[in-house]
């Protein structure tokens, strides 16, 4: 159970690079046998012709910081859970590009499944972020979570 | 003589759509007595604001309740999430 | 839909930046908008006070291959994926070290997430694959699923 | 005079920890009529196996029924996976 506010918000797109460190830093601890991770990537969406080239993230980060918490704290007491990490983009992200990270361990891949599904579907519609999707030519619209 | 009025107000916070409706991340009003006083306000002010929909949090605590402002509080206007 | 049989077996480890290059590899597929990662991990299970310490893997590889390839076509034509890759160790991996890397990726995120657990709980069941726990003091035990 | 017999074979192959019950990860026995005959075959010459529990294929197919065997034929003895 962790009781201090973390950070989640990172600038920009996350790198598989950092995915592999995440996971690295996992290996000792020996009594993880299952990660559970959601990775959440731009689409190029065609709407009405035109391609979204990226989406850029905003958040009332405080709020955000501290729905996070509750949220992590709930899973936390629901799930026989070793650990769990949390990260969100910030500004823009190219299509392609990974905007978020979610990264929960357990001893057995049940308890992982489940919290991963759950945190995911938590952060999305729990958390005050926006994402404006911007089109091939700089137009754009706010993206809508269903 | 000069005379100094001090202008009680309130912060509002905008986000995503919203900074659009109203032209920037945060406006400034006269504190008024709650926030079902504040949306009228605003409205009037930023017509748009009418079609939005938006949940209210003052100094960061979501309230769905009509609630009672004071002095320096921060109202944010939270239009529907579209995170991950 | 993938016809060909294709190999899942990966000798020792899968590491954190083979994890990291396949993440990378789906950059360019920007119809891609949610990816769903499984990661087993050898756990140092602690059994009549030994723990584990690694686990050696071997297979019936040409029929896990095969069983894979029907459990891939099954899973691609009751959910919407982008696509779908399953690699699991054959030999020793070392207790924090991860021996199965199910990864699915697809438009919207339900799909991809369903389909993983659906292909986890597959592989684990049907794939003939045997797990010997091997604990400290080199004696060993035969691993049992759950 | 040499007389040459060709004696017809199956392979059986062992997985898991059938390996360790019949010391090995392959054996042959001669070629008996169906799997049913070949498992009392087995079981006579490694008792331990009677305790064991396995699936069974031939030639990469699993056959939970009895089946009929041909010259050169595999079995496998697939016991409970523990893959992931």
């Amino acid at each position: 159970m962790e009781k201090q506010i973390k950070n989640i918000f990172i600038e920009g797109a996350i790198t598989p690079d950092f995915i592999a460190k995440s996971i690295c830093a996992h290996q000792s601890k020996t009594g993880i046998g299952a990660h559970q991770i959601f990775l959440g990537q731009v689409r190029a969406d065609l709407i009405q012709d035109k391609a979204v080239k990226a989406i850029e993230y905003t958040a009332h980060t405080e709020m955000a910081l501290s729905a996070m918490h509750e949220i992590r704290e709930a899973i936390f007491s629901q799930h026989k859970l070793t650990c769990m990490h949390v990260y969100h983009s910030l500004g823009k992200v190219a299509a392609g590009e990974i905007c978020l990270f979610v990264f929960v361990s357990a001893p057995h891949r049940n308890a992982a499944t489940k919290a991963c599904a759950e945190l995911v579907e938590r952060i999305k519609f729990e958390l005050p972020i926006w994402g404006k999707e911007i089109f091939e030519d700089n137009t754009h619209q706010w993206k809508i979570n269903n | 003589m000069l005379l100094i009025y001090s202008i009680m107000k309130i912060k509002i916070q905008l986000f995503g759509p919203l900074t659009e409706i109203c032209n920037g991340h945060q406006i400034e009003t006269e504190l008024v007595a709650d926030t079902h006083t504040l949306l009228e306000v605003l409205k009037k002010r930023y017509p748009a604001l009418k079609k939005s929909v938006f949940a209210i949090a003052v100094n960061n605590q979501l309230r769905k309740e009509n609630t009672l402002l004071q002095e320096d509080d921060t109202v944010s206007l939270l239009p529907p999430f579209s995170g991950g």
